[in-house]
């Protein structure tokens, strides 16, 4: 009889005891990040989250006096829906004064449409999904669109001279996106667009898909993967397949070249062309302190990346409103801040926010791996100053 | 071009196909013999891989040592985690076997990320591994040609082992019928023990060999699951031969389906599948 | 014949030895009757209604995952079918819910049944074709129904948002004046009560004739063919009514959190939702009350406290179940009763 | 005179080379109370299974009370009153003894495809249930798991379930077997009390027990119809002493 009685008794203490009331420090500075830390894109959650952490570590000592930083840290799994919840009771329970992170774009498209009925600030430092900003007015981004990468990589591969290109690309939104930011810039540099293939996003085999960009025999390929272990497979499938032996040259945005996947494609990678706002090979002085601060606090085996950089920031410009508003602001106060943040001297060059699209404004780099003594370098070869998002400007919001 | 295109991507295809035969065979015995549902192989696959990749990487232990290290350091560890957590559910209701197996997929994972992070673990060749390889009928990659040379080899060896030794003999007659294979006096809870073994260290293997091709991250044992299903379901139960057709049939039909209709990738891949089991259920080769 | 029994039933039970055969057509007829612990689910949600306000939206989802589990047990733990492609009625649930609401209709409970409705023509379909099979093979069938559909919903990323997920539901307030809140009371009251409707029928099913002859070919098909049941026929229903139970819960889900992504539709998703009910305690009805809540709380506070590596202790617990509670909660508290009982 | 309750006409089924059923002719009256023996691998239980549509016929024809049903899926057949019990129990181990015969009962009575009307308010199913229960003699084990059930007892509440169907013609595949010699007699009791009118087909090869029950028995050879006749005739029959009796003399 009772059986189903001890069980929900069970279930009860289970809960009685896991969800005592957490508690709540006074005079903080609540910021809920909201990170990948488990599911298919961990390794890029851990580099944004270190980047992140870094700043932190870096800064607390400047902070105005009398103000406590408190990062509540959840883990979305991968999942939206998951995400959504999560974004919900950090408003709701923990009351955060801003939010911060976000992988991947579906998950902070769900959150998005929150921040707008929670009125609280969302600093997205990676999701790059091209319209998320347009779903809510408090959402403002620190990293980059993929139109913002894939289109001036088209441009540049049209004014090497090459006509033909064939892009090769993940099936699923991110992935569109690059296919058709690259194929308006190369279009519009002139080129011709004759092959375009989409592989399954869980793929665990290139070759085929290689094979059919080496029977087109275009000029240049754009080939495009979500910065994960697919960058390793595809690249394989292209030195098998001597793809470029075959004389094709050989694309993509930097989500195909993460620096610390860099030294696992290995060899392979040498001279591929990737556009990015982002290499650890880049020499500015922001950038070599930023990457002995990292060394200090991770060690020589841990190598940073855009992930790293767009992590870190955005903290920065957390930070910088902390300061100006000796941490005490509101949603408003914050918004209107960011819109017209600059920094100066990030990592990775100069970076400013659009207050139009909330959207960052930065250098584009083309790079090109080259080896020097003995150690693979993603190099910058070309600067494309502050570029704006260009999808934005080809569909302007109604 | 077409011919050896089309070539390159079979050969491919088939490399594919000897990694998941490696792996899946063992599930196959497992659920055939013991009739345990074990979700948990794709972890010594992993482990496999993970092991064969710090011995070359960190301590620079040549690829082939390395990987015969991996499986046996697999094929040990396996034994007491059959001894302490699986025997207990033999013939017990494959439900608690999903729970216990889909458990260890968990922890496993987790402690990949915890020892190696989550970034995925490069297999560096020696040099005449990359790129490709010349042979009579044109180029091919050569990495490839080692997967289908050692496949093909370890195949070999496996199948003759299971036909000529004593201990295959003793597989074979608990595949066919345990009540019988008792009552003549065969130790099958030894048995269990060695061919769980047995099927983890060619798990290990597989893992290692194709470390290229199914890239090894601490999503592994999770990721891959649905194909090496796919190869145990179509294969048949319990037997040896069943997944290595199925194994080919899905590495080569894989690979030549995303050459020709890359549109349709990965549909035909499910289509097949569930048209083979709706015309065999018990798979190509399942007794009846 | 029924009513002299019965009168000696009574008497019998004044006298000293009952008859045991009135007691076993008692037993029997009573079966189905409400028992006083069948509440205690119910009050537990309202009490965590109360004592933990700040988290309605996590019970909200658990709210509507354990319709998703019970869905599961009645074609996993009643008709005997392993599937791990659950998840394809869920998400043609959360989808249909979805694009009503992104394209205009966002009324909450029209909404749900147009859910249930595609969802259980699916389940059909699909039935018709695959529940013929059994075993590995089943299972396998299951899963490729879900990969399909999810495939299909990517490749169709026009409609569904793709990768992207589903963007732009308006979920209109319930019953024209409750909005769903960033506080989640509505979605909370709203999943409450239609897993209390639902749990109604479930129960009502599983008690009826029908449900019994579900148990049977559970346990003995063959059995079940020679006494001149349809089996396959029943299969295809109770198949059918749970892809409608999981469609509402994917519909639930959906409309409260205001975004369906291709998730949804995952093997992750069937898998879990059959670890939550084995946990529990499979083919017993209260099974999803209890592995739903356990799981989705205890991964909630691990990934609170150990953001990356808390699944490490969601297997450790899984391990631990089986090797110390197997069949799940409710078997474990069977076991420990049985135990009791010899002691005293 | 009337229909005969089952007849089989020239019922043949093969498997590749081996034929277990070969053009059986076969007649089986109301009330009658027959048994079908044969040596091992006569085809006596593939003769059921093909009779009661497990197996389709590889030719032949097959009429319950008149009605062709070689088309019929095992279910319909049922329902027109062709009920067997098996050679090995098949029973829901884990379900009381009660509960397996009311599943039969409410299948019977058309019950089992209700969705709504719980099974407990079917009172009279579980009454006429329980009635079978107390004429097999199992009345005190009602409440018990079949599981926990000596096998004779087993045995017993296969055939209750079997009743539970109201057949008219009824298949007992050695209803007897596996079953310790002491407990055998009570089953055999149980069947003597069976309704007149039910057929009875009894396949076994325990004399005794078909030279209790059996008022006429069929010899099957090689699926084939040795002969047909009495218990005397039969026992005397040199073919049958030769093939059968022989064989067991033998022994």
């Amino acid at each position: 009889m009772s059986r189903a009685l001890f069980g929900s008794a069970v279930a009860l203490v289970a809960a009685a005891v896991a969800l005592s009331p957490a508690t709540v420090m006074a005079q903080t500075v609540k910021i809920g990040v909201i990170n990948s830390y488990s599911g298919f894109v961990a390794q890029a959650a851990d580099e944004m989250q270190k980047g992140m952490d870094l700043y932190v570590k870096e800064h607390e000592k400047d902070l105005p006096a009398g103000v406590k930083l408190d990062l509540i840290k959840r883990d979305d799994t991968s999942k939206p829906d998951v995400g959504k919840r999560l974004a919900q009771e950090l408003i709701a329970r923990d009351h955060v004064n801003l939010l911060a992170g976000v992988i991947l774009s579906p998950v902070a498209a769900a959150v998005a449409p929150l921040t707008a009925e929670g009125r609280v600030p969302f600093v997205i430092t990676n999701a790059a999904g091209v319209a998320i900003p347009r779903l809510s007015p408090y959402v403002v981004r620190v990293s980059f669109t993929l139109w913002q990468e894939g289109y001036p990589i088209g441009k540049w591969a049209a004014q090497q001279g090459w006509k033909t290109a064939y892009t090769s690309v993940t099936d699923f939104i991110a992935g569109h996106d690059a296919e058709a930011a690259f194929t308006k810039g190369f279009t519009d540099g002139g080129g011709k667009i004759i092959g375009a293939d989409r592989f399954p996003p869980a793929n665990p085999d290139f070759t085929p898909f290689i094979q059919r960009v080496k029977d087109a025999k275009p000029d240049v390929a754009f080939l495009w993967v979500p910065a994960q272990e697919q960058a390793v497979a595809i690249m394989k499938a292209v030195k098998d397949l001597g793809l470029r032996e075959a004389g094709i040259n050989i694309t993509s945005t930097q989500d195909l070249l993460p620096d610390e996947q860099l030294p696992i494609i290995g060899d392979a990678a040498i001279g591929l062309v990737t556009s990015g706002n982002y290499s650890v090979d880049a020499k500015r002085p922001a950038n070599t302190a930023f990457l002995a601060a990292w060394k200090r606090a991770y060690g020589d085996k841990a190598i940073a990346d855009f992930f790293s950089v767009d992590g870190w920031d955005g903290m920065a410009m957390i930070f910088d409103l902390i300061k100006a508003t000796k941490g005490d602001f509101t949603t408003d106060q914050a918004m209107a801040f960011f819109k017209t943040w600059k920094g100066p001297n990030s990592p990775r060059g100069p970076i400013a926010i659009d207050p139009a699209t909330r959207d960052i404004v930065q250098n584009i780099y083309i790079r090109k791996v080259e080896k020097i003594d003995g150690k693979l370098a993603d190099v910058e070869i070309q600067t494309i100053p502050m570029v704006k998002d260009p999808w934005k400007e080809l569909n302007p919001a109604k | 071009m077409a011919f050896s295109a089309g070539l390159s991507v079979v050969f491919h295809g088939v490399a594919f196909a000897m990694v998941l035969y490696l792996i899946s065979v063992g599930l196959s015995v497992t659920m055939g013999m013991m009739g345990f549902v074990n979700l948990a192989h794709g972890v010594f696959a992993m482990a496999g891989g993970y092991v064969m990749t710090s011995l070359m990487n960190r301590y620079g232990v040549p690829l082939p040592l390395a990987l015969g290290a991996a499986a046996a350091a697999v094929a040990l560890a396996s034994l007491p985690i059959e001894r302490l957590l699986y025997r207990w559910l033999y013939g017990g209701d494959e439900l608690d076997q999903v729970l216990l197996t889909m458990g260890l997929v968990f922890m496993s994972g987790a402690t990949a990320q915890y020892l190696c992070g989550a970034l995925q673990q490069p297999l560096r060749l020696p040099p005449g591994l990359n790129g490709g390889l010349h042979l009579g009928f044109g180029e091919v990659p050569a990495y490839d040609a080692l997967l289908i040379a050692s496949g093909a080899a370890l195949v070999t060896v496996l199948w003759l082992g299971i036909e000529r030794s004593r201990f295959g003999a003793k597989i074979r007659a608990a595949v066919d019928n345990l009540r019988m294979a008792q009552s003549v006096g065969i130790d099958t809870s030894r048995l269990f023990g060695l061919t769980f073994a047995l099927g983890s260290g060619l798990a290990a293997l597989g893992g290692g060999l194709g470390a290229s091709l199914i890239t090894i991250t601490p999503g592994y044992a999770l990721d891959n699951l649905v194909y090496f299903l796919i190869v145990v379901a179509i294969g048949g139960l319990g037997n040896i031969r069943g997944p290595f057709l199925a194994a080919l049939l899905v590495g080569v039909a894989d690979s030549t389906c995303k050459y020709l209709v890359p549109q349709f990738g990965a549909f035909l891949i499910y289509a097949m599948t569930m048209a083979i089991l709706l015309w065999r259920p018990r798979g190509l080769f399942g007794r009846a | 014949m029924a009513a002299p029994r019965s009168v000696r039933a009574r008497v019998a039970g004044i006298a000293a030895a009952p008859d045991s055969g009135a007691a076993a057509v008692e037993a029997f007829a009573r079966r189905h009757r409400f028992r006083p612990y069948e509440a205690l689910p119910w009050l537990a949600a309202l009490a965590a209604y109360f004592l933990f306000p700040g988290y309605l939206p996590l019970a909200s989802q658990i709210l509507a995952t354990i319709l998703f589990a019970l869905s599961a047990d009645l074609v996993l733990g009643y008709a005997g079918i392993v599937t791990l492609g659950q998840a394809a009625f869920f998400g043609a649930g959360a989808y249909t819910a979805g694009l009503l609401a992104a394209h205009g209709w966002g009324e909450p409970i029209t909404g749900l049944l147009a859910a249930a409705v595609t969802a259980a023509a699916i389940g059909f379909l699909s039935g018709l074709v695959i529940l013929r099979s059994t075993g590995l093979s089943l299972l396998m069938q299951t899963l490729v129904v879900a990969a399909m559909l999810g495939e299909a919903a990517n490749k169709a990323s026009a409609i569904t948002g793709g990768d992207d997920g589903l963007q732009g539901m308006q979920v209109w307030p319930l019953f024209g004046h409750f909005e769903f809140g960033l506080y989640g009371r509505t979605a909370f009251f709203y999943c409450f009560a239609v897993l209390f409707l639902c749990w109604l029928a479930v129960r009502r099913i599983v008690h009826s004739g029908f449900g019994r002859s579900l148990t049977g070919i559970r346990e003995n098909v063959g059995r079940m063919h020679a006494i001149g049941a349809p089996v396959m026929r029943r299969r295809l229903v109770a198949y059918t009514i749970s892809a409608a139970l999981a469609g509402i819960s994917g519909a639930l889900v959906a409309q409260t959190t205001g975004f369906v992504g291709l998730d949804s539709l995952g093997l992750e998703r069937s898998g879990t939702v059959l670890i939550m009910l084995i946990i529990g305690g499979v083919g017993r009805l209260y099974g999803a009350f209890i592995g739903v809540p356990l799981y989705m709380v205890a991964q909630d506070r691990f990934s609170s406290i150990e953001p990356v590596y808390w699944y490490f202790w969601i297997g450790l617990l899984m391990v631990l179940l089986v090797t110390f509670a197997r069949g799940g909660v409710l078997g474990l508290v069977d076991r420990l009763r049985i135990w009791g009982g010899k002691r005293r | 005179m009337s229909l005969p309750a089952l007849e089989t006409r020239g019922l043949s089924k093969s498997f590749g080379a081996l034929t277990v059923a070969n053009a059986i002719d076969f007649r089986l009256d109301l009330g009658a109370r027959r048994a079908l023996i044969g040596p091992n691998g006569a085809g006596k239980t593939s003769f059921v299974n093909l009779v009661t549509g497990v197996l389709p016929p590889s030719a032949g024809r097959i009429f319950v009370n008149g009605a062709d049903v070689t088309a019929l899926p095992q279910a319909a057949r049922v329902k027109r009153g062709l009920v067997r019990t098996f050679q090995i129990t098949q029973l829901c181990p884990r379900l009381n003894v009660i509960e397996n015969v009311t599943l039969a009962v409410c299948e019977r009575r058309g019950l089992g495809g209700n969705l709504w009307r719980p099974a407990g308010r079917h009172r009279a199913a579980i009454e006429e249930a329980y009635a079978l229960l107390e004429q097999m003699g199992l009345a005190e084990e009602a409440l018990r798991p079949v599981a926990t059930l000596a096998y004779g007892r087993q045995r017993l509440t296969e055939i209750a379930v079997a009743l539970g169907l109201a057949p008219k013609v009824l298949l007992l595949d050695e209803p007897a077997a596996g079953v310790p010699s002491g407990e055998s007699g009570r089953i055999i009791d149980a069947i003597e009390q069976l309704p007149a009118e039910i057929a009875l087909l009894i396949i076994d090869h325990d004399m005794d027990l078909v030279f209790r029950l059996a008022r006429r028995i069929t010899v099957l050879v090689q699926g084939r119809v040795l002969v047909e006749g009495p218990p005397a005739e039969i026992a005397a029959d040199p073919r049958v002493r030769q093939v059968y009796l022989g064989e067991r003399a033998a022994r």
